[in-house]
């Protein structure tokens, strides 16, 4: 088991914590968290390559971390914007009730 | 000279000298314990020195003796405030949530003590010398903010979440002119790590310092610094959240007894750490004002320079009345941020421009103009609005 | 063109005129309608007279034919003319229609005196006039044509006159039916003519149809059965004359017609109308004769010879019919036909003046028997059948003397008018180079005439008076009679006396124009110098001695059966029938030719009619019946199918879209975490397949 | 599998669980925080301090109380009243757990299990500045737009229409 399957091992479980987390919540702003968990996990597999992968010096992957995190962010907060305008228009966060957009 | 070389590094060789009793395992952690124990140590005693000497302060600029029952001239009063609040009954509201009420305030000191360990006290006297001292400082700061909301929304109260939200959106309005401002030091100095920033103001021409303080991004920048510092710290004209006059305490208003005194001792803590930093960024850290005052040990530099800026802090907090909180908020997003930028950019002219007294005048000609104009902004007196809640309708 | 010439249609317009004008007029105005319609009848013989003097005048060969053409009307890029001609045969012609129109309409007079319809009456007369007249002077087949249909309407009107009486209707129904299949086969000839020759103009200049050149392109065409095209015309045209001349086939009409009054039958069914069939065929000689150049001029033509052979015949049958008939005018009517046998023998064997000397001398004496026979009608009160007469020598002597004349002259007695005629036809017979047998006929045929006659006069005029107390059925009794009661017969008046006088006078003296001696009639119709030679008269004495003798034996004969014994019981059987009864009814019955037209062509007529009738309403109907059912069953059909397979159809092809959209739609619920659930899904599915590809 | 990596990463596992699972929003943050300062942990661990830092920074310092403050304003910081968990979450966690099977399976097949470990990468700020400031310079302009952007559409999005009368 080396370093590097740990790593990616642990970014898996983290991942599919945060899908859990997206897909049973009921309340739009964990779902939300839930994203940027996903997006985390992503993260730790960057640095794990990076960190264990052929040419570190290269520093692509702290720079995809780092840029990655930086968008994670902008979209955090345009989702809690929205999710807050969602709530002025519908007085709700339910997820479940939020089903207008339906065929 | 030898003996001042000796005596800078006492603390430094001392350990060492310790480090050498314990056997190799356990050196790490020994010698991590052992440099983290005096800074535990002492700066919760300078809290306690800082305590007495703000009340005498205020008094003697109200006109009035401070406490001087307690001890000489009342210099044992932190003493008596210790068993006072160890001994007061540790109240915890019924409805408050039990875990997050406790982990508020050790959050907060926790947050405060993790600052210290960028702070260059003395020559090669700093905890860690990582590579991104400022950016952890400011990483480590900003879980202060999260602490005070746990703080205020546990203890579910209305007045503590009140001034829990006052709080916190005071500390993140005045986070961003905070780093922005350092971000002056750090492009001068092409550096984030706080040790190299200070060997790079500790060397002289003739008997003048090269501290940044003595340039015009840097003296403003300073200033900057310590207006955003003192909103950080929810001192003095800032201290809204603990407003006695309107919401009594302000967020640990349900705490008593120790937790009440740990978000003292969390409060100054972070001060003194804020003020370390702007130490080390624009008053040349543990470097001595003058040459030949370099034979003073550099750490006694660092806590001189520290204890001038607390003092400053009580002058200022006996002086300046209570902001209003759009008003507060007016000077963070449209003072102090355009200032901080404005900053920047003259950092850049000044690095580009040949030294020299043209450099001077422009540079100081940048900034004096848009401050002049930008506090002109402030001063109008804009009717009083009636307060529109902005509760998410 | 002398100014008769052109005016030559005044003629017969103004009768026709006259009768339009009594047409608008109203029933009393009786006096008004008979003498606009004398008057213009008068007129009309006058011109009549100044067209004959102009034809005197202009001497012989062809300029004796003069004609005046005009154009009718176009069709197409070409001109349908008319016209009428001014030659010996159409003055001989007018001078005797006009003539004896005359009389007639004076005669009329008298005997319709008593009738309500008077003015009608004489309106149909005049129109009749006039329309016969149209035939005459016609120059054109087709102005001929609708003349001749005019007559033959006339004469349909005139017979039934008396519409009230049925067997009036019946018998003007049957007339006209009889003359309308004439008519047909002459339509269909004039069309045919008109095919080849382009042209119905008798004479124009040369183009006419009947004038060389067109006569050459007849003959030289040859039909089925090896007939020249002329040939067949003519024998269509014969047809058309035989129908209106009462010939064999088509005699059956003319007796029946003596339903009308009598001046009408005296008219039309003695001298004129009957006579225009002769006349026509006499008009259209050159055609009939017309025959390829290689035969010589003289041997007659498969048209002349079926003329003759149908004369002879109808000859024959109505002598042989006349003499077994009681009604005195049924009598008579058989005798014409018989006469008009001898005219059509005449034509086909002598040639046209032959037989028109015939026509125009019995038109005279024909016509006074008639109006002999009208005023003894009129005298016995309306009593037709001879046996209820006899005796009215003492009661009518004025017309028993008119009478007589005119049947010796019928009979042929020498130096009579009939002799003379007669005798032309039996000497052209006797020289006739085909077969002798028209002669026999003839002969036998002139002795049957002088036997009935003379058995009429007995039973008529001669015997003791056995007039019936009361008269059986009243019925078909003329009306005018009824009235009249029951006292003794009387002579009739003046008015009808006189032309009767005036005709016997023309019966007895008109022979004396064709004589063998002195043949002026007949030259002045061919067109040649009349000379006055015996050497004729000497040829054909020998055959006038015969005829002669025939006559008398004729007389013998009636004398014997009916003469000696005069007739005392009306109702014993007559002489004759005691002799040959079986014949007799026979003869009575007119050989059954009626009976046998209605056993064959009525019933015919009635079967096809019911033929028709079932058609029409089994098989026409039943096809439309059927082919609607078929469509409404199509209808039904369609209706069924629409709603049940397209509607159907189309209702479920749509719940089955629907219901899938809706189950569809169930994918995009809007739960967002559902769809992430299926990305998740998805992602899994590509890691699989990555992995498998990768170990692979 | 140092003693150190363990520590850290049950830290993350356990503060992530508990932010997914646990009733009160609030409660939820707070351990999210925790996972995150786990995460940050590994990071230094494995060398990345910028990185980690930066984690900190924006994360605990401004993710989770901008999530916080969302939680206030849309006034589920109470206990909620229906059930936490959306009616479906059986399937939900079904598929996560599926997902993670085939991750595991394919990390564990795909990779060969290397023992050799490649020595600890010495990075400084220096390093990553200049990375940015030269290779990297393109995105991050991108970066400053795309968050310049996100700033002002956030603040639209949020902001109360004009019409909202007093």
């Amino acid at each position: 088991m080396s370093p590097l399957n740990a790593y990616l091992l642990l970014s898996a479980l983290l991942f599919s914590i945060g899908l859990a987390g997206v897909l049973t919540r009921r309340n739009a702003i964990l779902v939300l968290i839930g994203i940027e968990l996903m997006l985390n996990a992503a993260n730790l597999n960057f640095i794990a390559f990076w960190r264990y992968g052929p040419n570190p010096a290269a520093l692509t992957g702290i720079m995809f971390a780092i840029f990655s995190i930086a968008i994670a962010a902008a979209e955090a907060a345009v989702g809690l914007g929205i999710i807050l305008a969602v709530y002025r228009h519908t007085k709700t966060t339910d997820l479940d009730q939020l089903n207008s957009m339906k065929g | 000279m030898i003996v001042p070389d000796t005596v800078d590094q006492i603390f430094v060789l001392s350990k060492h000298w310790l480090l050498g009793y314990v056997p190799t395992a356990l050196q790490p952690i020994v010698s991590a314990i052992l440099s983290v124990a005096p800074v535990l140590v002492v700066f919760p005693l300078l809290f306690a020195i800082t305590t007495v000497l703000e009340r005498k302060g205020l008094g003697r600029i109200q006109n009035r003796y401070g406490p001087n029952r307690v001890g000489p001239y009342g210099f044992s009063q932190p003493i008596a405030d210790g068993i006072k609040s160890l001994t007061k009954e540790d109240i915890v509201p019924r409805s408050a949530d039990q875990v997050v009420h406790l982990l508020a305030p050790l959050l907060l000191v926790m947050a405060a003590f993790l600052a210290y360990a960028v702070l260059p006290i003395g020559r090669n006297m700093v905890l860690t010398n990582l590579n991104a001292g400022v950016l952890f400082f400011f990483a480590v700061g900003s879980m202060v903010e999260l602490a005070v909301f746990m703080a205020g929304w546990s203890s579910r109260s209305k007045y503590s979440l009140l001034g829990a939200m006052r709080a916190v959106a005071q500390m993140i309005s005045y986070e961003v002119p905070l780093v922005l401002a350092s971000i002056v030091v750090i492009m001068a100095s092409g550096s984030l790590s706080t040790v190299a920033i200070v060997n790079l103001q500790a060397s002289y021409t003739s008997i003048w310092p090269h501290w940044f303080i003595f340039t015009p991004w840097g003296f403003t920048g300073f200033v900057l610094f310590m207006i955003a510092a003192t909103a950080e710290s929810n001192r003095s004209p800032f201290d809204l959240p603990e407003g006695e006059s309107e919401i009594i305490a302000g967020y640990y208003i349900e705490y008593s007894g120790f937790k009440f005194a740990l978000f003292f001792l969390g409060e100054y803590l972070g001060m003194f750490a804020t003020s370390g930093l702007a130490i080390t960024l624009f008053l040349g850290g543990w470097a001595a004002p003058f040459s030949f005052l370099t034979w003073i040990p550099s750490y006694i530099w660092f806590f001189a320079k520290l204890l001038a800026l607390i003092c400053v802090f009580i002058w200022i907090r006996g002086t300046l009345p209570r902001l209003r909180m759009d008003q507060l908020m007016g000077l963070a997003w449209k003072f102090m941020l355009p200032m901080t930028l404005l900053n920047i950019f003259t950092a850049g002219v000044w690095h580009f421009m040949p030294s020299g007294f043209t450099r001077w005048l422009v540079c100081t000609s940048l900034l004096i103009v848009p401050c002049l104009l930008l506090s002109r902004g402030l001063k109008q007196r804009k009717k009083l609005q009636i307060r529109t809640y902005r509760f998410a309708e | 063109m002398d100014w008769i010439v052109k005016n030559l249609w005044l003629v017969p317009a103004l009768p026709i005129l006259a009768g339009a004008i009594i047409a608008l007029a109203k029933q009393r105005h009786r006096v008004f309608a008979a003498s606009l319609a004398i008057a213009s009848m008068a007129v009309s013989f006058f011109l009549s007279l100044g067209a004959f003097v102009h034809v005197l005048s202009l001497g012989h060969g062809e300029s004796v034919r003069q004609s005046f053409n005009f154009n009718w009307f176009q069709f197409g890029n070409e001109w349908l003319k008319l016209g009428w001609i001014l030659d010996p045969l159409t003055a001989v012609m007018l001078l005797m229609v006009t003539f004896v129109g005359l009389l007639v309409f004076i005669f009329s007079i008298g005997y319709m005196a008593d009738d309500k319809n008077f003015t009608r009456f004489f309106c149909f007369l005049a129109l009749f006039a006039g329309a016969m007249l149209g035939v005459v002077i016609a120059n054109s087949l087709l102005l001929l044509f609708m003349c001749w249909e005019v007559v033959g309407l006339t004469s349909y009107l005139l017979i039934g006159f008396w519409y009230a009486n049925p067997r009036a209707a019946a018998a003007a129904k049957k007339a006209f039916l009889v003359t309308r299949i004439g008519d047909l086969a002459f339509f269909l000839g004039m069309a045919w003519l008109y095919s080849q020759t382009g042209t119905l103009l008798f004479f124009d200049g040369g183009a006419g149809c009947l004038e060389h050149s067109a006569l050459t392109a007849l003959v030289t065409h040859t039909t089925i059965f090896g007939l020249t095209i002329s040939t067949g015309i003519a024998l269509l045209i014969f047809c058309g004359a035989a129908g209106k001349s009462g010939q064999l086939p088509l005699h059956v009409w003319l007796p029946d017609a003596m339903e009308g009054p009598t001046p009408v039958s005296a008219l039309i069914h003695a001298a004129t109308m009957v006579a225009a069939g002769v006349f026509l065929i006499a008009r259209i000689y050159p055609l009939m004769s017309a025959h390829i150049a290689s035969l010589s001029v003289l041997t007659p033509t498969v048209a002349l010879q079926v003329v003759t052979w149908v004369g002879a015949c109808t000859a024959l049958f109505g002598a042989l019919v006349a003499v077994a008939q009681y009604d005195i005018k049924r009598i008579l009517a058989y005798s014409t036909v018989s006469q008009l046998g001898y005219m059509m023998m005449g034509l086909g064997v002598g040639g046209v003046s032959v037989g028109m000397f015939h026509l125009i001398t019995h038109a005279f004496f024909k016509s006074l028997l008639f109006l002999g026979a009208g005023s003894v009608i009129h005298g016995c009160s309306g009593e037709q059948d001879i046996r209820h007469m006899g005796g009215l020598r003492k009661f009518m002597p004025l017309t028993f003397a008119a009478y007589t004349c005119g049947m010796l002259a019928l009979c042929g007695f020498p130096l009579f008018a009939g002799f003379w005629s007669k005798d032309e036809i039996l000497h052209a017979a006797f020289a006739y180079s085909l077969t002798r047998v028209p002669f026999y006929m003839g002969a036998f045929g002139a002795l049957l005439t002088a036997f009935y006659m003379t058995r009429q006069l007995f039973y008529v005029f001669v015997g003791a008076s056995n007039r019936p107390a009361a008269p059986q059925d009243f019925a078909h009794e003329e009306p005018a009679a009824i009235e009249h009661g029951h006292h003794a017969p009387h002579e009739s008046p003046a008015v009808m006396t006189m032309p009767l006088v005036i005709l016997a006078v023309f019966a007895v003296l008109l022979g004396f124009m064709g004589t063998p001696l002195w043949p002026w009639f007949q030259s002045f119709l061919d067109g040649e110098h009349v000379i006055f030679s015996f050497a004729p008269f000497t040829a054909a004495l020998p055959l006038m001695l015969v005829s002669s003798l025939l006559v008398f034996l004729g007389l013998g004969l009636g004398w014997l059966l009916y003469g000696r014994k005069p007739i005392e019981d009306c109702e014993a059987p007559d002489a004759l029938e005691q002799v040959q009864p079986h014949i007799f009814s026979v003869l009575e019955h007119a050989f059954y030719v009626d009976q046998l037209y209605d056993a064959t062509i009525v019933r015919l007529n009635t079967w096809a009619a019911l033929l028709c009738d079932w058609l029409d309403r089994w098989i026409w109907n039943g096809a439309v019946q059927t082919f609607s059912h078929l469509v409404l069953a199509l209808a039904w059909l369609d209706n069924f199918f629409d709603i049940n397979v397209v509607n159907a159809g189309f209702d479920a092809g749509c719940q089955t879209v629907s219901r899938g959209s809706r189950t569809l739609s169930l994918l995009q619920a809007g739960r967002i975490q559902g769809y992430l659930r299926m990305i998740g899904l998805a992602l899994i599915v590509l890691v699989i397949f990555m992995l498998w590809g990768a170990r692979a | 599998m140092t003693l150190f990596f363990l520590i850290a990463a049950a830290l993350t596992i356990v503060g992530t669980a508990a932010a997914m699972s646990l009733r009160n929003p609030i409660h939820c943050i707070l351990s999210l925080t925790l996972g995150l300062v786990g995460l940050a942990v590994l990071y230094l661990q494995l060398g990345a301090q910028f990185v980690g830092f930066t984690q900190v920074l924006v994360y605990v310092g401004a993710v989770a109380i901008l999530a916080v403050f969302a939680i206030m304003m849309t006034r589920s910081a109470g206990s909620p009243q229906q059930p936490a968990f959306s009616r479906s979450w059986l399937s939900g966690s079904a598929v996560a757990v599926v997902v993670f099977a085939v991750l595991a399976w394919a990390i564990s097949s795909a990779l060969p299990s290397t023992k050799i470990v490649p020595p600890q990468p010495a990075v400084s700020v220096n390093q990553i500045g200049d990375a940015l400031m030269h290779k990297f310079a393109l995105p991050l302009e991108i970066i400053g737009l795309l968050l310049t952007a996100a700033l002002i559409g956030a603040v639209i999005v949020a902001m109360p229409e004009r019409r909202e009368t007093p």
